[in-house]
């Protein structure tokens, strides 16, 4: 049994076009697993499915999320937000609106295990003090006390980390959380993610846009387009090719400036219609 | 010290367009046809009292000359003194300054009540019909200016349904003896609770007019600011921390939701301000909007300038301290 | 990704409907007051004083909403009273935008020095609280409408340059007046053609909305008796007759007020539903 | 006449920090560009790179004189154009072109795409816009009838192709392409870099390719410009930079990309 089974989501606009298409995919204990889409895919939806922020014009149609084998749609809306906050943790993608500007930044990092997990204040501390350090931040207590626009976009990326892992949690979602940075930084980040990730034995989903960036980090993949799973594979397997044809050709649109011929080939018209047709068909399975 | 710099730009420019209103005011009414002295005097006065008279008041003197010497007076707090009434200008403008602050400032804790309510309100409930509904509701209330508000209000509670008075500040049968003008405070301090009461049953009707447009502006910018917030990784952050919905809007979007909106309330508070001229009028409070009203059309100079540079002096006070509590709620400029 | 401002568009039409029905109705009722209008809306009768309106018993079918103390028509005098409600928003809406969009457009746009003076001057004015400001500059000039007009120009041109100047900076920081400026188009080439396009929606929604207030501002005057002659019919001299005798007839207050009341209403839906009507990206 | 279409000496610019500004005076002012100077010879595709911060868009926009350097020069085609007034820049204004990063911001809401594409050509004096605007819409890959739509109702790509359709139509001799594709898929980001690569062989154009990302530059530019904190840390052939880095800076950048390839030694 996985530690997140996600089943046959489906989502929808409400009133109009389906976002997910009977999306299924699963994490273990310490699998890094690559969500990958371009944008529009839907790839963050399914972040957002499992802790419960959707848009309100975004509903479920259908599916299964299991965290540890319990279906969160058989919990209360209140039980669920304790479960998701205790188990789950999410990594967002821009440090610069990720931390609260008018608070200071210890406060933001404890808060979940003072609030929610009833930690007392001192022990929030200390553990906020052990995870700093553990993210390699110089002079832990200065920065507690710090607000977020005397930090760099780096160290705030470090203190995002350091508050997921604050509680231990089974789970972290990283919703494209180096985007936003230089590819300098980028690097310290996933080496940091990758890191930490081993270290707790954590689950994660790592939702991107690049493939090089999966290359990196993660273990398994799913590849969408228009809400629907296209390949769902081994990351050695995916890169060794040959996969999917949409999935492949995903690949050669990808720069890689090792290869001095790169042709950047764009995704073939007739790869694009056949992956269409796939999703028309299975809509049309759903009597859409 | 980006704080103390703002403070000392503001306070410059505060006396910048102080002194820009005392110039302005003083030339305007210099333009007055109308000769104020004669209508003083009796008819059969001769043009010998009315050039003493003139003298008297100054105004024989070039308008320039006037200027200088009234800039002067203002400068060491003497304003004159008022043609229709017979008396220092600063003492009648500072006796009905009272009434119009209380008024202003129940005005504005109503707006602020009713206006935060319909904010939070249509957050928690964003993109159903109850947002749509505070929308419809707060555009139509932004739309009517408070004068045809007040108009409403006398014709629903004091008229159809009068549980509210409709005019004056306090009722002449109670036979209070004020030691201050702050009547509402100064009753609450005395603990006479009933007299508390028939101001609130006077103030209410007015303010709540003055509040009502008011009220849906912050509304309006606050329910924006903070839908836009609840955007923001930040908040998103929150929620999947397992905190419940209205702790998340009370706890982390409100704070930088209200930064934006406070500037505004502070222009618009303003506003309010202004409005007291005819809502006072409207529901005879004694105030000083009512005061300048009949200083105005008994065309006394002093009173009139008195009065002016007054409301500029609130003005540019209130836009001081909505920026000095900007910069201390934000710490960006506190901690720059 | 889908756009999410699809599905939630707004009404628009309803909105601009009722507001444009109303002031229609009013410009017609305006133009054609000596046609329609049942009586001479100066023309007194002491003995049918405070009559009630039609469908209150005592009335008189005559008098179809009513009469005031002095026995003049209450219908006949809100007819005669939108022309120069009517005249008032017209005239002085039009010269306000011209007057206050233009200031703003500059000082917005070329900002420097231009903006330094505009805005001054703006603070300035916004310190005098605008009815007390409106009042003295009547009592300088003397009752009358152009009097009316040039009180509501001077006070309230700072509205249009506030919100054009901060909509004109705006627009300024947009990469396409920077892409303007690359074809080799002048400064002030730009922001005509590229600047007041954008910001004319919102100037429009300003108009009408200066409109309404202008129609206020004349009742104001009216209300505290320095409009025009103290007999001539304006809404706001009734609805300060109305005033002093609501207790005893409460329709010399409440017709005006109506028509008050929906006339600023409309004026400003009118407005803000013409704005949305010309935003390409709700069209 | 020079064969060098851009030559630049000891740029500096400098932007006034409002956040340290005293009371009365002027604004400190904070240096952007650190004395650049570099030379772009006809015809050639220059790479320009660099983290944020590096100063990169801002020497884009002073070589186009969006900004007003405050020493040092720049020539354009031999023509001094570091102080040039407006009204003298008119003229070459056609010369040089600019793409700009975000096509929503760059293109005017309420104008159809014959608009936007037609408003420089009339600037310029063309007379048949008409024709030159369907043959710019035909040079970058759009069906003809995209001349009667609103920016809002394309896609990212297709708005990207209108800004660079309003680029090319005047002809010009150079074009900076400010992060282009860095809003892009990398589907639409291949299709728009192929085009700009065809674009710049047919047009015999010369092109300045501002990016923060090496990878993406490597087939399209024959020369690459290296930023860090306002300075040029690296200006060699392409080749050079990507086997023989010379800065550290270079190198750590090259290190940094991670190349979609589970077997690359990323240390």
């Amino acid at each position: 049994m996985s530690f997140l089974d996600v089943e046959n989501l489906t989502l929808r606009i409400v009133r109009g076009p389906r976002i997910l298409r009977a999306v299924s995919l699963s994490v273990d204990q310490g699998e890094v697993r690559g969500l990958v889409g371009e944008s529009g895919a839907g790839k963050s939806m399914i972040g957002k499915a499992i802790l419960g922020t959707l848009p309100r014009a975004i509903e479920v149609v259908s599916g299964r999320i299991r965290l540890d084998g319990t279906d969160l749609q058989t919990l209360s809306a209140r039980e669920r937000r304790r479960q998701i906050g205790a188990q789950v943790a999410l990594i967002p993608q821009d440090p610069l609106t990720a931390l609260n500007p008018v608070r200071r930044v210890g406060p933001q990092i404890t808060n979940r295990l003072v609030d929610i997990l009833g930690w007392s204040k001192d022990n929030a501390q200390a553990r906020a003090l052990e995870l700093l350090d553990e993210v390699h931040i110089p002079d832990p207590a200065r920065v507690m006390r710090a607000y977020p626009h005397e930090l760099s976009g780096g160290m705030r990326q470090r203190i995002l980390i350091a508050s997921a892992f604050a509680a231990e949690p089974k789970l972290i979602i990283a919703d494209e959380p180096t985007t936003a940075l230089d590819v300098t930084v980028q690097k310290q980040i996933l080496r940091l993610i990758k890191n930490m990730q081993a270290k707790h034995n954590t689950a994660l989903l790592f939702v991107t846009h690049d493939l090089g960036v999966v290359s990196k980090i993660c273990q398994s993949l799913s590849v969408l387009y228009a809400g629907k799973v296209i390949e769902d594979t081994d990351t050695r397997r995916f890169f060794a090719g040959p996969g999917h044809a949409y999935s492949q050709a995903l690949l050669h649109a990808t720069p890689k400036y090792t290869d001095p011929d790169d042709s950047l080939t764009p995704v073939p018209q007739q790869v694009i219609d056949a992956v269409e047709a796939e999703v028309a068909e299975f809509d049309k399975g759903l009597g859409a | 010290m980006l704080l103390m710099r703002s403070i000392l730009a503001r306070l410059v420019a505060t006396c910048v367009t102080l002194f820009g209103a005392a110039v302005i005011v003083f030339f305007v009414i210099r333009v007055v046809p109308g000769n104020p002295i004669a209508m003083m005097l009796p008819p059969g006065a001769t043009e010998d009292d009315i050039a003493r008279l003139q003298a008297l008041y100054g105004l024989d003197k070039s308008i320039f000359e006037q200027f200088v010497i009234w800039l002067g007076g203002v400068v060491q707090g003497d304003f004159g003194t008022s043609i229709s009434l017979r008396q220092p200008v600063l003492d009648l403008v500072l006796g009905r300054l009272p009434a119009t602050l209380e008024l202003s400032i129940m005005a504005l804790v109503i707006a602020v009540i009713i206006g935060g309510a319909m904010a939070l309100t249509g957050t928690l409930r964003r993109e159903t019909r109850t947002e749509a509904a505070i929308d419809v509701t707060g555009g139509m209330a932004l739309s009517v200016p408070d004068f045809l508000w007040g108009l409403v209000l006398i014709l629903l509670f004091g008229v159809l349904w009068p549980v509210f008075h409709i005019s004056g500040r306090v009722s002449p049968s109670l036979d209070f003896d004020f030691a201050t003008q702050f009547y509402l405070f100064e009753s609450v301090l005395r603990l006479r609770f009933d007299v508390w009461a028939d101001l609130v049953s006077h103030m209410f009707m007015p303010a709540l007019a003055l509040a009502i447009p008011l009220a849906a502006i912050i509304a309006q910018l606050l329910k924006q600011s903070l839908k836009e917030t609840m955007h923001l990784d930040y908040v998103t952050l929150a929620r999947t921390k397992g905190y419940p919905e209205a702790s998340v809007i009370t706890r982390e979007a409100l704070p930088n939701a209200v930064l934006p909106t406070l500037t505004l309330i502070g222009v618009q508070f303003t506003f309010l301000i202004g409005g007291t001229v005819i809502i006072e009028r409207l529901f005879s409070y004694e105030g000083l909007g009512n005061m300048a009203i009949d200083a105005v059309i008994n065309r006394d100079l002093p009173l009139i300038q008195g009065i002016v540079i007054l409301f500029a002096l609130i003005f540019t006070v209130v836009n001081l301290v909505v920026d000095m509590t900007y910069a201390a709620l934000n710490p960006r400029l506190r901690h720059a | 990704m889908h756009d999410a401002r699809s599905t939630m568009r707004r009404p628009i039409g309803l909105r601009l409907w009722l507001s444009g029905g109303w002031v229609t109705l009013l410009v017609l009722g305006a133009i054609f007051a000596p046609l329609i209008a049942p009586h001479d809306p100066l023309y007194q009768d002491l003995f049918a004083g405070r009559m009630p309106p039609v469908w209150v018993d005592g009335a008189d079918p005559n008098f179809l909403l009513g009469t005031d103390s002095l026995g003049r028509d209450v219908l006949s005098r809100i007819l005669y009273g939108a022309r120069l409600a009517l005249t008032v928003a017209l005239v002085a809406g039009v010269l306000t935008c011209l007057i206050g969009a233009t200031l703003g457009l500059i000082a917005g746009y070329y900002r420097g020095w231009v903006d330094m003076v505009i805005s001054r001057l703006v603070d300035i004015w916004m310190a005098f609280p605008p009815v007390l400001f409106a009042i003295l500059l009547i009592a300088v000039l003397g009752t009358g409408l152009t009097s009316i007009i040039i009180a509501i120009v001077v006070i309230d041109w700072t509205r249009f340059a506030r919100v054009v100047r901060a909509e004109a900076m705006t627009q300024g920081t947009m990469d396409y007046v920077a892409s303007a400026q690359v074809a080799g188009r002048t400064r002030f080439g730009t922001m005509l053609t590229e600047i007041l396009p954008n910001v004319l929606p919102t100037i429009l929604a300003l108009l009408t909305l200066e409109m309404g207030i202008a129609v206020i501002v004349e009742a104001i005057l009216s209300f505290v008796n320095l409009s025009i002659s103290t007999d001539a019919p304006t809404w706001g001299g009734m609805i300060a007759e109305g005033r002093t005798s609501v207790h005893q007839a409460w329709w010399v207050l409440v017709f005006p007020l109506i028509t008050l009341f929906l006339t600023v209403l409309s004026f400003s839906q009118l407005g803000e539903g013409l704005k949305d009507y010309f935003d390409p990206v709700l069209r | 006449m020079s064969d060098m279409i851009y030559e630049i000496r000891d740029l500096r610019l400098s932007f006034p920090d409002m956040a340290h500004k005293p009371l009365f005076g002027a604004a400190p002012r904070v240096e952007v560009l650190k004395g650049l100077s570099f030379d772009v010879p006809k015809g050639e595709v220059l790479g320009i790179v660099g983290g944020s911060g590096s100063g990169k868009s801002t020497l884009g926009r002073a070589m186009i004189r969006l900004l007003e350097p405050d020493s040092g020069t720049i020539r354009f085609e031999g023509t001094d154009i570091t102080h040039a007034e407006e009204s003298a820049l008119r003229p070459l204004r056609r010369k040089f072109q600019m793409i700009f990063q975000d096509p929503m911001s760059s293109l005017n809401p309420r104008r159809r795409v014959a608009g936007i594409i037609a408003g420089p050509l009339r600037l310029q004096g063309v007379q048949d816009t008409q024709s030159c605007v369907l043959e710019a819409l035909d040079m970058v890959g759009l069906p003809r009838s995209f001349a009667r739509r609103y920016p809002h109702e394309l896609s990212g790509g297709q708005r990207q192709r209108v800004g660079i359709a309003r680029a090319v139509a005047l002809r010009p001799d150079f074009i900076l392409a400010d992060e282009i594709v860095s809003g892009l898929d990398v589907s639409s980001q291949a299709q728009v870099l192929n085009l700009l690569e065809q674009l710049v062989k047919d047009l015999g154009l010369t092109l300045a390719f501002i990016s923060h990302d090496l990878s993406v530059i490597r087939r399209l530019c024959s020369r690459i410009i290296v930023m860090h904190r306002g300075e040029i840390v690296e200006n060699a052939p392409t080749v050079q930079v990507f086997d023989a880095p010379q800065a550290d800076y270079t190198r750590e950048l090259l290190q940094s990309i991670p190349l979609p390839d589970p077997d690359q030694v990323w240390a």
